[in-house]
């Protein structure tokens, strides 16, 4: 049984890992800042979200996972919020032709 | 090698990373974003050190609140740039200075790794006399009752670090409120964000000084959550900084350290020292001077970002 | 109650009065915060006056103990907890910032308060509350025992210093505080850096228990080289005193008295705290001769910059420069080859009467040039003339100042003087002495130049900008009296004077002693001073002008390259690496003497 | 044995000397207080260092050196609070921020 966990734990971290190089890869290689933005959160908040998933069963308690869910949650808000920022402070400096 | 050492290996090269590029970095901005990370990450060296309280304190300081603060400045200062470039130091002063702090820094590295083993340490002395203290974690201990000298010095530094800001005003605006009024839009992202966010986080703030006297937090961490909530509520437009000249703020700015040298001085007839606790009682006093410390905290380091008054309405 | 097992020390009786002194200033900031206005002046006055007494009770009861008062904070002992211990330096300082403090705060009544018609003002608001700060925080200084809590004294006393610099909110100003800052913030960490190692070496910073467990090694060394340097940037030891002229100069008249005389002896009493109370077998001759030599240095240079600059105000800031200089001869006097360690004998007593001497005197020559710029609507020298006809009384207070920093008797610094070439004669360090008489001719050079043209006729007679009340000009006065009557005072157990040290200043030698300084200061003041239209005059033969002419073009040139120097050391990327060098030179010589 | 304590020890004596490199070969001041931050934080490295390495009594670290840089990193955010209002009022009067010495002002009050 917690072979199967652990082996759960392994494939959802490593995923969530893949999601960020994914986004970071985004990050430097697209050409403009909307675009970024885009390669940016879709993969965080995924990949973000894959860790916690994975670190859930270990996480030894009600309360502590509470407390991942809680801290996923908190980026997934903060990080919309800002990108919607930079994405409004993008257009009014480049607007779209 | 372990797994760990690799682990602390590959931080501490992250670490020094960032710091160069901080000191490298051509743009100002940039470096103070290189500069926010390098907070985080020193965050996590903080903890691989089993210092948690100190990770705390990093993050909300060292990534938060400077990074806040510098941002803001690098904004405002873009136009110098050009001309600091102008100033920038010969080779040959750049190799004298590399030279003697590469030297300094041997030396320090020679220092460090020649220090006695095993270690010289207080926890023991620190364990021994926790229970006095009515807390379990050592550092609030330390904070509050064996230095609690320190943390009242501390304080009253930071309210004269905040007197110095003001007394940077303009004489006409002396009284007045800080910072720009922020004019958001009050269904705009910002405004959504500050009116979720916020009660979260002065809940958070007040979990983390609870649970400070048995677990990593303390009020300076939550005082610092509250702070930052603080800022997102008025950059977010929903409320403005207060006139610096209001009665109940200078009495929030200093409810910290005068309830802490109030106690302090009941020690004397109470436990027969200055800021000395009565065993039986220790518990609830530190909690009583914990409370006031963390709002004059949120306070002060609120009004620290917010910069010296600067309109009168 | 917490135990007290230690042996270390235990709370002695009276010592609370070392958690009041500390306590006073800082609890009078809060309700003065909060009030603010008018009700913040009279907090203010009441929290000096009751700071003033605590002092003086302090003194009393540093006086009158067999050893130094001990407070254990929280009951506390060390290592664990904090130690507050007064011994006579404590006690000495003390009372003497309270003495300024105390003057300080009758003399800026007037440039600070709030006017009728207004609640609050800003630069009052901010001068008192400083104030305040800046006397807590020497205090907690020259008490605490621990060198963190030292540590966050220091850093109380920038925070609260650096903004009294730019009070008037010029431009020029502004630079300066920020220069003072940022170079004050390198000081402090470099002294935090050597507390960490000291920590991690002996698992504790308490000064006591560190004195009897340091010895020479890798980690110490370091350490005590890295604070030395911090705490010599933050005392604006010359070539790390680029921050210091603008900032002393150009901060108001009051804040200027408390900084040159008061904040640059905070960081000084630690590392006379560090040399002579933790580590006095560990610096060793080397670095003791070494901070001699740049005590020479500025000595040299603060004396002939003063000497050479326009206005008032920065020739007394100046000749802080070289003063700060002073203190540090001491201390190769004081180290003893038979016992390899520094010994605070005569050379001690010595360094800490001129540092008291030089905090009333200095305070006073500040006061006296605020007040004759509020009487001129200038401070150039050259322009000085009738101004003692003016204001005589800040004049005399200005020259009262002046004659006792050369080392006239009965002054505190004619003592200090005789007990330094006493300790030179002693350990036959003969150079030192050598730098001393220059040091004492210099001074009296620059004070002969301001003088000289102060008591010229002025061409017009002089419309003063505003009145001068007396209080003021008396203020000044009684500090200046103060300085130049403290060899009076038999010091007995705080510093402790040899008798028979100290001739008889009535005899003919005596006498000799201090006239030759003051005509070698007329000579040089002749050759290097800036005398504008006034040199002609000084001398009434045409042909004794013509002779000296060569003399004189050649000694300006000699001064110029010192002011080039100057220029130089002042730029931040020279005193960087100057302090990096120091750092480096500091470790050499002390490795080279533990090893 | 390369443990936490040695790698963060080099770690901070190199942010140490990166800090002071720092601010003598940056010109702005901005700048040289970012590597004041970095030299505190060097220094605070070294607190954590002896921390780290009295660990005992069932406590992961000596909890002094880490109460005492708890102390430290408030008192520097002080001094960067305090540095970066000086930094902005400066650029304000005088549309500059530098710290070249200039010759002093005039000496007339009414100039």
């Amino acid at each position: 049984m917690s072979g199967l966990i652990d082996l759960f734990t392994i494939v959802a971290v490593s995923a969530g890992a893949f999601f960020f190089l994914a986004g970071t890869v985004g990050l430097l290689r697209f050409p403009d800042a909307l675009t970024r933005l885009h390669a940016l959160t879709k993969a965080d908040n995924l990949g973000l979200g894959l860790v916690v998933l994975g670190l859930l069963p270990h996480a030894g308690g009600l309360l502590a996972a509470l407390k991942l869910v809680a801290v996923w949650l908190l980026v997934l808000l903060s990080g919309a919020t800002i990108s919607q920022l930079i994405a409004r402070v993008a257009r009014r400096e480049a607007p779209p032709s | 090698m372990t797994m760990a050492s690799l682990f602390d290996l590959a931080l501490a090269a992250a670490v020094l990373a960032l710091a160069w590029w901080t000191i490298s970095t051509r743009e100002a901005f940039a470096a103070v974003i290189d500069f926010v990370a390098y907070g985080l990450l020193l965050a996590l060296v903080w903890v691989r050190l089993g210092a948690v309280d100190v990770a705390l304190t990093e993050a909300a300081i060292g990534g938060g609140l400077t990074g806040g603060l510098l941002i803001g400045a690098a904004a405002r200062l873009r136009a110098t740039e050009a001309a600091a470039a102008a100033e920038r130091p010969g080779p040959a002063v750049r190799l004298i200075a590399a030279v003697g702090s590469a030297l300094i820094a041997a030396g320090l590295v020679a220092a460090v790794l020649s220090l006695p083993d095993p270690a010289p340490t207080l926890a023991p002395n620190a364990a021994a006399n926790l229970a006095a203290t009515g807390v379990g974690n050592p550092v609030t201990a330390v904070l509050m009752a064996f230095r609690a000298t320190d943390t009242v010095l501390e304080k009253v530094v930071l309210l004269l670090a905040l007197i110095g800001v003001w007394s940077l005003a303009a004489d006409r605006f002396w009284g007045g409120r800080p910072g720009p009024h922020h004019q958001a839009d009050p269904n705009g992202a910002l405004a959504f964000l500050a009116r979720l966010l916020s009660p979260l986080g002065i809940v958070i703030g007040a979990y983390v000084l609870w649970v400070s006297a048995d677990e990593p937090g303390g009020a300076f961490q939550g005082g610092t959550i509250l702070a930052a909530m603080w800022l997102l509520v008025m950059m977010a437009g929903l409320t403005d900084a207060p006139p610096l000249r209001r009665r109940w703020l200078r009495l929030l700015l200093i409810a910290g350290p005068a309830i802490f040298l109030a106690v302090g001085a009941a020690g004397l007839w109470l436990a027969g020292a200055f800021l000395a606790y009565p065993v039986a009682w220790a518990k609830p006093l530190i909690l009583l001077i914990e409370v006031p410390m963390m709002l004059t905290v949120a306070v002060t380091l609120g009004l620290l970002l917010a910069g010296p008054p600067r309109r009168l309405e | 109650m917490p135990p007290v097992a230690s042996s270390v020390a235990a709370t002695t009786p009276a010592g609370l009065l070392l958690v009041l002194v500390v306590i006073v200033p800082v609890v009078g900031v809060l309700p003065a915060f909060v009030c603010g206005g008018r009700w913040l002046e009279r907090i203010t006055a009441l929290t000096i006056a009751l700071g003033a007494g605590v002092a003086a009770a302090l003194a009393l009861a540093v006086l009158h103990s067999d050893g130094p008062l001990v407070y254990l904070l929280g009951g506390w002992p060390p290592p664990l907890g904090v130690a507050l211990r007064g011994d006579g330096l404590s006690a000495v300082m003390i009372a003497v910032t309270a003495l300024v403090v105390c003057a300080v705060g009758v003399f800026a009544r007037a440039d600070f308060h709030t006017p009728a018609e207004t609640d609050e003002v800003r630069a009052p608001f901010a001068f008192w509350i400083l104030l305040l700060g800046i006397w807590g925080a020497l205090n907690a200084i020259f008490v605490s025992g621990d060198l963190f809590t030292l540590y966050v004294g220091l850093e109380l006393l920038t925070f609260a210093a650096v903004p009294l610099v730019s009070l008037d909110g010029r431009a020029d100003t502004l630079a300066a505080a920020l220069r003072y800052l940022l170079f004050a913030l390198v000081g402090s960490v470099l002294y935090l850096i050597g507390a960490a190692l000291l920590y991690g070496a002996y698992g504790t910073l308490d000064i006591l228990l560190l004195s009897t467990r340091v010895h020479a090694e890798p980690a110490t060394l370091v350490a005590a080289a890295l604070m030395t340097v911090g705490l010599l940037a933050k005392t604006a030891l010359f070539p790390l005193h680029l921050w210091l002229p603008p900032a002393h100069a150009g901060a108001p008249a009051a804040a200027s008295a408390v900084l040159s005389a008061l904040v640059v002896k905070g960081s000084f009493f630690i590392v006379v705290r560090l040399w002579f109370d933790v580590m006095p077998a560990l610096p060793g001759d080397a670095a003791a001769q070494l901070l001699a030599a740049l005590g020479a240095g500025a000595i040299l240079f603060g004396n002939v910059l003063a000497l050479r600059q326009e206005r008032l105000k920065l020739l007394v800031a100046y000749s802080t420069v070289a003063q700060i200089g002073y203190l540090f001869l001491m201390f190769p006097l004081a180290f003893s080859p038979a016992h390899r360690q520094l010994l605070g004998g005569s050379a001690l007593t010595g360094g800490m009467l001129q540092a008291i001497s030089h905090a009333t005197a200095k305070a006073a020559m500040f006061l006296a040039a605020g007040l004759m710029y509020a009487a001129l609507g200038h401070d150039r020298i050259t322009g000085l003339a009738g101004v003692g006809r003016a204001v005589p009384v800040s004049l005399l207070a200005f020259a009262l100042g002046g004659v006792a920093l050369m080392g006239v008797p009965p002054g505190g610094a004619y003592v200090a003087k005789e007990l330094l070439l006493h300790a030179a004669d002693e350990t036959g360090q003969w150079w030192w002495a050598l730098v001393l008489q220059i040091g004492g001719v210099l001074t009296s050079s620059y004070l002969f130049l301001v003088l000289v043209h102060a008591l010229g006729a002025a061409p017009k007679p002089i419309v003063l900008r505003a009145p001068i009340p007396l209080a003021r000009q008396v203020a000044a006065l009684a500090l200046a009296l103060c300085s130049l009557s403290l060899g009076l005072i038999y010091w007995r157990a705080p510093l402790p004077v040899p008798r028979g040290i100290v001739s008889n200043p009535l005899t003919a030698s005596g006498l000799w002693k201090v006239l030759w300084p003051v005509m070698g200061g007329a000579v040089v003041a002749i050759l290097l001073g800036r005398w504008g239209d006034r040199l002609p005059r000084l001398t009434s033969r045409d042909d004794a002008v013509a002779m000296i002419a060569p003399a004189r073009r050649a000694s300006v040139a000699l001064a110029g390259t010192l002011e080039r120097a100057d220029g130089a050391f002042r730029q931040w990327p020279l005193a960087g690496l100057s302090l990096l060098l120091l750092a480096i030179m500091f470790g050499a010589a002390m490795l080279a003497a533990g090893g | 044995m390369l443990g936490p304590a040695h790698i963060f020890g080099v770690c901070g004596a190199a942010l140490v000397g990166f800090g002071l490199y720092g601010l003598i070969a940056s010109p702005a001041p901005l700048r040289k207080l970012l590597a004041f931050n970095l030299l505190g934080s060097g220094a605070f490295l070294l607190f954590g260092v002896a921390a780290r390495r009295g660990a005992a009594a069932g406590f992961p670290g000596d909890p002094i050196p880490q109460a005492l840089v708890i102390t430290g990193l408030v008192v520097a955010f002080s001094a960067t609070g305090l540095a970066v209002a000086l930094l902005v009022r400066q650029f304000e009067v005088s549309g500059a921020s530098t710290l070249r010495s200039d010759p002093p002002p005039p000496a007339d009050a009414e100039a």
